[in-house]
């Protein structure tokens, strides 16, 4: 038996959400879905810690599905820079599947859910597809079932607020065009190159010498992605998108989706035109990228300071935190991507935690979530309080916790290649967004209760997923060489591509 | 074979004009009408591309379900547009598609003439493709053979795109009831 | 279940399919069979395995009628063709009564009409059929009736 | 000699097709209202689609394409009265009146 | 290993007292006790330690591995002992006054209180025996979160105001400032750890020692240098205890000794010397030194008067550091503690003050020194050990660092170290000259609390003690700069 | 020469088909028409690629007797198989969509719908000052 | 003689698409699409002989259908106002 | 629709409409079409009685319940297909290990492979149409 699953681990790890997904769209009962789900996510993870132990001493696992050799048929490759974003969607989802049972019997209609769930680990299959495939084309694949899947799961808040429908139509639409971005790169690659697979890309595209269209299509592809990845001139959909999803599904989405297509940029910017990145725009494009994550630094901090939506300020923050990542790529150094890719772990815990506590918060109003309606909750709450403290200090990037990790490195590498502007700029806006943060705290803790609900009491299934993300983000924030040494190893690895 | 490659022409251009009348429609029977007139003749176009099993599916998808769908969506939606004057909108939106027109067409003079045998699409796999079918599968039809076999896991993921959409719209368009549970009715009074 | 006219029906299908297929494997084939007892069973499901849709007297003189219309649609056409082109049309919309009984008699006849061009049926009530012809020609053939008993002939069967 | 025989017999059948369908789609355009059009659309789904199916039948030999060319034209011929009859059948319900020659509406 | 069981012991107690407190909410009195007894063994084991350290013993240990060179590690330096006597000292007297405070007081959200009060404390013991950068930095920001529940202790708008201002400068400044001077310091010489003569040295271009140091000066928020100085009279609407912890033990001195800890053992005053990096800091400290005496004279409010009095004070200290001389380093590390002694004598009596009169305007204070005539004179002993008069305290740190700015011919120094003492005489005098020789006003009625009262004078009684017994001290600051 | 145009004309036509698309969806304020603009969009993407992988003088893939007859390369047409799934699930998820918010709001006018949600704000606004 | 036939259908076409746009009635539109449908079936067809495969007539058939139930569903929605049960 | 001629037909049609998406689904090996393909057609007869008779009718047919599960295990005959290949010890989607021979598993692979496709395609379609067709319009949804 463990041969067989050590051998086929990178399916696996698709396959079992997808295929648990179709079981569970059957069910009737809830609780049963839900048990399902949570299994399905359960074998997810176990896979995924299990496959990291083999890439960290095989470092390239590549898999040939229905064993036809890659450029005729589709591969899998999980090295240790792909392993990173599994993770965090594996562990995440399990912690967010564990989160979700309360919230969705309670904001979907009850026969709705067993479908719901469906959904859910569809998303989640999606975006472990994405991250493991090495085809072009099936990457766009995955990438509509996840989008497909998540719009669904966006315009279902619809039952609390009806622009909850607005807001999964802009998503859809916009990762629609995103996506046909994407096909348009990549059929202009295909249109002079001949392949579609990722390493045979790379090995022809260097051949074309400067050929317009690989600059083109190198331009679509990241357009296409950036949009996925709510990079900040084309983040309009996620505000809305995050706040107006059910809880679970906030809290799925924020920590995973875009991680996931900021780790697409990487992959396409690295290792498919990596080799060519001298001739190639990536110099310039470094530039506009790097100025596009200042801006989304700033704006996304100061939308967040300006709104009283606390789920869509927590969508802001996230723009301003995608900037701080795509920052970190846009270096172009080794040091640069490593803290990039520390801060999308860390960033993953964070916004993990923050949503789910605020969203557990909100578990007795079902309506939008206030800074007001939330007043003096805090102190009812104290168990989720505490993670949300913990997670929100992480986010400021307090010692101690995950964010400080973070910002460390990324100053740190913006100092190395930018001189010290870079780090003043970033820690200006990360001063700047401890107001909004402490407008939470504050709120939370020490203003009077608004509310007019006799029976709050926590829930205590919800404690430990509560905990267990509070826990990981002082964890690896005190411990944090195991974030740090593999993302140095991924980055190395994707340096090590470009000649 | 100067006729096909005036019949594309055609066509193209046929699709062209067919596209420009959508942009103006306001009845929205129009629009929905010439669109599925659109995807028949970009079908058309398929099948004098020698592509004959996309042509298959785009007839009986992008002109029959596709329309079919939007006619039963039509009927809860108004059917008229809004007049629209001119406005800030419209001038962002020509300027981005002019650049992004500008993009694609700058690029084209590095893409490979439509229909030369030497094309690098051609010259690589697209005869492994041939071969293997013809050798390994035993199967005349290679798109069959690349779309189940080759590729069968993209098919494996199109099949499951569209059971997401058929439970997301079974989800979204579900009319019965919906149950406030008892939690909130007390506390939302 | 099993009467004359899902075994009928079963035939066809399966000609049908004969026709269509080109590979007469075993595989296929059976399949086929499959495929054709599918359908059958899906009208039986549906219950909607009647006269109307397997009319199976009609078969008898069908062949008959169906040479005798080609010829009706020809010669219309080519009337039609000629009113067009010179632009002389001059329509007019009246009433005529349809001697069938059933259902599937009084369709044939209705499509008979229609499928000739220069006249179509606008409107079936109970057995009046109102029909519009483009030219006043065309408005006489049908009320000649000859349309009518043929199908009513075609409907009688043997 | 029978080849040669054949192919100008297609011939022939194709340009009445041609004849039929381009009369038709003239018609469409110059025949004053809905009522009067679906005789020229017909035109086109029976004549025209028939004769051009017969020069195609012609051209193939005796095949399985003469097969599901023959099962095409039944198939116009089987769904061409409908939509005839039926857009015809729905204008009347809708209130549009048929327009004669010389004055407005018969019945 | 017997020999780090001190440090364990001096920053676990305060730890334990944390996690403890809140267990006993229900019984109050053996709440309150956990801090003196904690206070106790506190102080116990950092006189242990600064005697170890005098001996020569060099203790260290890293806690654990961040990463390959980020650590959080702790270690046993000159300054350190000394502040960590300081803290821990005081925590004893501040910990019994508090409880008469609180209880004369009857103030709400008790427990919470003495929980954070002893996290507080913890972090600056924390910072005190740090041993590198990040170790310092860390403890920095959580003294700064954890006395954030303390300054709003209130919870009404101007508490929750002051609050935000409170944590606006102070993580504001550390997170723009202090960080990225934290890691350019990383990325130039690939450590953190502090060494005797300075880590900096050979590493770094000498043209960008001064921005550094500016990043580090105005980064380290909490030594109340000019521009980011507000958050201390902001602060001023804590409970008194607060306030004595704000302003004498924990929160200024942290932020003026990270302050010397960086020009000594990151800098390296050598390097400072050679390179003439921390001329500006001079002024600068000078400016903020005349500036903030001028507006304490304006300030009625005793706590405020109070809190830009100690603006001033803390500029002498880094003062001290900016001169970079030995003698001047030794003055400033001596003023931290002589300060910090003199400074809880003031807030304590100004405390005890509001416990029994509930008065917090000076001109309210006429007349007053009759009815509570201990807690004035302890006032008048603080006020002198603060300007410097010579049987107390104070006049020590004055003196060395008057001897610092002679040997580097900073004559200008002196005459506003000269004229900061005169204004000092000014306005801290006035306090105690109107409560005893001004007619009382009105009818105040006056209800001590015997634990608001004694520590205070105990307070005042150590001010002298410490000008008598000194060379312990001394033979501690000679160590600043290893043996 | 001919050859030439035509090569290039293709594709940019195609180009501007695209583009057609992207137009209405960037532009047209009705969110059914938006989907219409998505489906044109995607079907001259469809195009581009059926164009790259067509033989002048080739035929259909599907395999003859004929050893030396040129096959168009079946592989775009495989993908395309797969996208137009795709844009067939993405148009009726949309079409789903529009069919809610026209419920929810009454109109599919992307302006009226903001106003609505802007009155909406306002409401609530007002509903808290009391 | 195919390219012929198709040219002729291409004329028709347009002739036809003159009909679509101009409309007037939706009625006239609805007649128009589906006498296009029924051109397409025919081109296909004819350009499967004239580009020597002609054995993919299924397609022609997939249209015919396609378009069939297509105007059946344009004429339901005009009828009822919705394609399912009211 | 209440519509002689068209109910007649449509009952005429609906059989050989459906036996021809049959068709397609089983010749897609031999000539253009695929599970794909024959999914829409066969779908295309259902929605077509769904108009003509209702989609009441319909239901009789193909009962809402059935075709949710159809559907479902449509995409699930795939991949249960690929997981029949791991199990047997060769990749995932592999269909070598099928049969007796590498050709003959590729056979039964891609005909069981395209018959879940079509199964899915078709009630999705037929699951749309329900959808929209009956998607209860007079009722406020968020009460």
């Amino acid at each position: 038996m463990m041969p067989f699953i050590i051998k086929n681990l990178p399916i696996l790890i698709v396959i079992t959400p997808l295929m648990f997904s179709l079981i569970v769209a059957v069910l009737n009962n809830n609780r049963l879905a839900w048990t399902f789900s949570t299994f399905a996510s359960f074998l997810t993870m176990i896979f995924t810690i299990l496959l990291c132990f083999e890439v960290s001493y095989k470092s390239n696992i590549s898999y040939y599905l229905g064993n036809w050799p890659p450029p005729l048929g589709i591969e899998y490759v999980i090295d240790r820079i792909s392993i990173i974003p599994i993770m965090i969607v594996s562990v995440i989802g399990l912690i967010a599947t564990l989160f979700a049972h309360n919230f969705f019997t309670l904001e979907i209609d009850e026969k709705l859910v067993s479908k719901t769930y469906s959904l859910w680990l569809l998303t989640i299959a999606g975006l472990i597809g994405l991250i493991t495939t090495a085809d072009a084309f099936n990457l766009f694949v995955f990438l509509e079932i996840s989008s497909l899947s998540a719009v669904a799961l966006v315009a279902l808040g619809s039952k609390v607020d009806r622009k909850a429908l607005v807001a999964g139509y802009n998503y859809l639409i916009l990762g629609a065009v995103g996506a046909t971005f994407y096909v348009i790169g990549v059929g202009l690659l295909y249109g002079v190159t001949g392949t579609l697979n990722m390493g045979d890309l790379a090995q022809k595209i260097p051949a074309l010498g400067l050929n317009k269209s690989v600059i083109v299509a190198f331009t679509f592809m990241m357009l296409g992605i950036m949009v996925k990845a709510a990079v900040f001139p084309l983040h309009i959909w996620l505000p809305n998108a995050y706040a107006y999803a059910p809880s679970p599904v906030s809290v799925l989405l924020a920590a995973t989706s875009t991680k996931v297509s900021i780790y697409i940029i990487v992959r396409i910017s690295y290792t498919i035109f990596g080799s060519s990145y001298e001739i190639y725009s990536f110099e310039s494009l470094r530039y506009i990228l790097l100025y596009l994550a200042i801006l989304a630094m700033f704006a996304g901090t100061i939308m967040a300071i300006f709104e009283k939506d606390v789920k869509k300020l927590l969508a802001h923050s996230s723009v301003a935190q995608i900037g701080y990542i795509v920052l970190g790529i846009s270096l172009a150094t080794s040091t640069g991507i490593a803290s990039s890719f520390i801060h999308l772990i860390n960033h993953a815990l964070i916004k993990a935690g923050l949503f789910m506590s605020i969203v557990a918060m909100g578990y007795y109003t079902l309506k939008r979530i206030d800074v007001k309606t939330i007043a003096g909750l805090g102190r009812q709450l104290p168990i989720t309080f505490f993670s949300f403290v913990i997670c929100a200090l992480s986010l400021a990037g307090l010692p101690l916790t995950v964010g400080f990790i973070s910002k460390l490195y990324l100053i740190k590498a913006a100092y190395i290649s930018e001189g010290i502007w870079l780090p003043f700029l970033i820690l200006v806006s990360s001063a700047l967004s401890l107001i909004y943060i402490w407008k939470l705290i504050e709120g939370l803790w020490y203003n009077e209760k608004s509310l007019k609900i006799e029976k709050i009491k926590e829930l205590p299934e919800i404690y430990l997923p509560l905990l267990v993300i509070a826990f990981l983000n002082i964890y690896f924030g005190v411990d944090a060489s195991l974030i740090i040494d593999n993302s140095f190893i991924a980055s190395d690895a994707l340096m090590s591509g470009i000649k | 074979m100067i006729g096909e490659i005036i019949i594309n022409a055609f066509l193209v251009t046929l699709m062209l004009t067919i596209a420009i009348f959508i942009i103006n429609t306001r009845k929205v029977i129009s629009t929905i009408l010439l669109t599925g007139t659109y995807s028949l003749v970009a079908a058309l176009m398929f099948v004098s591309l020698d592509a004959v099993d996309v042509a298959f599916t785009e007839a009986s998808v992008g002109a029959g379900i596709s329309t079919i769908l939007f006619l039963a969506a039509l009927s809860y939606l108004p059917k008229e547009e809004k007049e629209e004057k001119f406005n800030v909108k419209h001038i962002y939106a020509i300027c981005t598609c002019i650049i992004v027109a500008g993009l694609l067409i700058w690029a084209s003079y590095d893409l490979p003439l439509v229909g030369q045998l030497e094309n690098p699409v051609h010259q690589n796999l697209a005869q492994d493709f041939i071969e293997g079918s013809r050798n390994h599968i035993g199967i005349p039809n290679v798109v069959t053979s690349i779309l189940a076999s080759y590729r069968g896991y993209d098919t494996f993921g199109e099949t499951v795109v569209i059971y997401t959409a058929g439970i997301a719209v079974l989800v979204l368009l579900y009319d019965g009831v919906s149950k406030t549970s008892k939690i909130h009715k007390e506390n939302n009074k | 279940m099993i009467n004359s006219k899902s075994i009928t029906l079963f035939l066809f299908l399966f000609g049908f399919w004969l026709l269509m297929s080109g590979h007469y494997t075993v595989l296929i084939t059976s399949l086929g069979v499959i495929s054709c007892l599918l359908c059958v069973y899906l009208t039986i499901k549906g219950n909607f395995l009647d006269n109307e849709t397997i009319p199976i007297y009609f078969f008898p003189r069908l062949i008959q009628y169906t040479i005798w219309l080609i010829k009706e649609i020809f010669i219309s056409n080519i009337t039609t063709a000629k009113v067009i082109l010179s632009k002389s049309e001059d329509p007019e919309l009246f009433s005529v009564k349809a001697t069938q009984k059933t259902n599937e008699g009084k369709v044939t006849y209705a499509n008979s009409i229609t499928l000739t061009p220069g006249t179509v049926t606008t409107q079936i009530k109970d057995n009046v059929f109102e029909v519009h012809a483009l030219t006043k020609e065309f408005g006489n053939d049908v009320r000649g009736s000859e349309m009518d008993r043929m199908v009513t002939w075609l409907e009688e069967g043997k | 000699m029978l080849d040669l025989s054949i192919q100008i017999i297609s011939i022939i059948s194709f340009v009445g097709g041609v004849f039929f369908i381009l009369t038709g789609s003239i018609g469409l355009i110059r025949l004053p209202d809905v009522f009067s059009r679906i005789h020229a659309a017909g035109m086109i789904d029976t004549a025209g689609a028939s004769f051009i199916i017969l020069g195609m039948i012609l051209q193939s030999g005796f095949s399985l394409i003469t097969a599901k060319l023959v099962f095409i034209g039944i198939f116009i011929f089987f769904t061409s009265p409908i939509t005839g009859h039926v857009t015809a059948n729905l204008a009347r319900k809708k209130g549009v009146n048929p327009i004669g020659k010389t004055k407005g509406k018969t019945l | 290993m017997a020999n780090e069981f001190y440090i364990y012991l001096s920053i676990l107690t305060p730890l334990i007292a944390f996690f403890i407190t809140p267990l006993l909410s229900s019984n109050p009195n053996l709440r309150d006790s956990l801090g003196p007894i904690g206070g106790l063994i506190t102080f116990y084991s950092s006189i242990n330690i600064a005697s170890l350290y005098l001996d020569g013993e060099v203790l260290s240990f890293t806690f654990f591995q961040i990463s390959e060179t980020l650590s959080i590690s702790f270690k046993i330096t000159g300054l350190g002992v000394i502040f960590g006597l300081v803290a821990s000292g005081l925590w004893i007297l501040a910990s019994i006054y508090t409880i008469g405070y609180m209880r004369g007081n009857k103030e709400k959200n008790q427990t919470r209180f003495f929980t954070f009060y002893s996290i507080a404390i913890f972090a600056a013991i924390c910072i005190a025996y740090s041993g590198n950068l990040l170790t310092l930095f860390i403890f920095y920001e959580v003294l700064t979160f954890s006395t954030y529940p303390l300054v709003a202790h209130k919870q009404n708008e101007e508490a929750k105001k002051a609050g935000r201002i409170y944590m606006g400068i102070l993580v504001g400044t550390s997170i723009v400032f202090l960080l990225p001077a934290i890691i350019i310091v990383w990325v130039l010489t690939g450590s953190l750890d502090f060494s005797t003569n300075g880590i900096l040295k050979g590493n770094i271009p000498n043209e960008y020692v001064t921005f550094l140091l500016a990043l580090f000066a105005f980064g380290i928020g909490k030594a109340a240098l000019m521009p980011f100085h507000k958050w201390l009279p902001a602060a001023m609407v804590a409970p008194t205890p607060v306030s004595a912890l704000l302003h004498a033990v924990a929160v200024v001195k942290a932020g003026v000794f990270s302050m010397l800890v960086v020009i000594t053992y990151v800098f390296g005053i050598d390097f400072l010397t050679e390179t003439n990096g921390a001329v500006w800091l001079i002024w600068i400290s000078s400016i903020t030194l005349l500036l903030s005496s001028c507006i304490a004279i304006t300030k009625d409010d005793l706590k405020a008067r109070l809190a830009y009095s100690t603006i001033s004070q803390l500029s002498y200290i880094v003062l001290g550091g900016a001169i970079a001389t030995n003698i001047a380093v030794q003055g400033a590390s001596i003023h931290i503690v002589m300060h910090a002694v003199g400074k809880i004598t003031l807030f304590f009596a100004a405390g005890a003050i509001y416990v029994a009169t509930h008065l917090s305007k000076i001109s309210d204070l006429n007349g007053m020194g009759k009815s509570m005539p201990l807690t004035f004179v302890a006032f008048f002993i603080g006020s002198l050990s603060i300007i410097g008069v010579p049987p107390m305290g104070g006049s020590w740190s004055k003196f060395y660092l008057m001897l610092g700015s002679v040997e580097k011919d900073y004559l200008l120094v002196i005459y506003i170290l000269a004229i900061s003492t005169l204004l000092n005489v000014y306005y801290l005098l006035e306090i105690p000259a109107k409560a005893f020789f001004q007619q009382k006003r009105t009818n105040i009625q006056v209800t001590k609390h015997p634990l608001t009262v004694y520590p205070t004078f105990f307070a005042a009684i150590l001010t002298i003690i410490l000008f008598i017994y000194i060379e312990p001290l001394k033979d501690i600051t000679n160590l600043i700069f290893g043996n | 020469m001919i050859d030439q145009i035509f090569g290039v004309w293709n594709y940019w036509i195609v180009f501007i088909l695209m583009m057609i698309g992207l137009y209405i969806v960037i532009s047209k304020k009705s969110l059914l028409k938006k989907i219409v603009g998505l489906a044109i969009f995607q079907t001259s993407v469809f195009l581009l690629y059926i164009t790259f992988g067509k033989i002048a003088g080739g035929t259909a893939p599907i395999l003859t007797d004929n050893l030396n007859e040129i096959y168009s390369n079946p592989l775009p047409h495989v993908l395309i198989l797969t996208a137009i799934v795709v844009g067939v699930a993405t148009t009726a998820l949309g079409l789903a969509l529009t069919v809610r918010i026209n419920k929810a709001y009454g109109t599919i006018n992307e302006d009226e719908i903001s106003a609505s949600d802007l009155v909406e704000y306002h409401e609530k606004y007002l509903e808290d000052k009391k | 003689m195919f390219l012929a036939v198709l040219i002729a259908l291409s004329v028709s076409f347009l002739l036809i698409l003159v009909r679509l746009i101009i409309g007037k009635t939706t009625y006239d539109r609805i007649l128009a699409a589906n006498s296009i449908g029924t051109i397409i079936v025919l081109a296909i067809s004819v350009h499967g002989f004239y580009m020597g495969r002609p054995e993919f007539i299924d397609i022609s058939i997939v249209y015919a259908l396609i378009n069939f139930i297509g105007t059946v569903a344009v004429l339901k929605l005009f009828d009822k106002g919705t394609l399912g049960d009211k | 629709m209440d519509n002689l001629i068209l109910k007649v037909c449509t009952k005429v049609l609906f059989t050989p409409i459906i036996l021809f998406g049959l068709y397609v689904q089983f010749h897609g090996d031999f000539g253009p079409g695929g599970g794909f393909q024959a999914g829409v057609i066969v779908a295309a007869a259902f929605i077509l009685y769904a108009m003509v008779f209702s989609v009441e009718d319909c239901k009789v047919i193909m009962p809402p319940k059935l075709n949710f599960f159809l559907l479902a295990l449509g995409a699930f005959l795939y991949g249960f297909v690929g997981i029949i290949g791991l199990i047997l010890g060769d990749p995932y989607l592999s269909y070598d290990v099928l049969g007796t021979t590498k050709e003959a598993g590729q056979h039964i692979g891609i005909l069981l492979v395209e018959f879940g496709v079509g199964l899915t395609v078709c009630n999705v379609m037929i699951s749309l149409f329900y959808s929209f067709a009956n998607f209860n319009f007079g009722k406020k949804n968020n009460d």
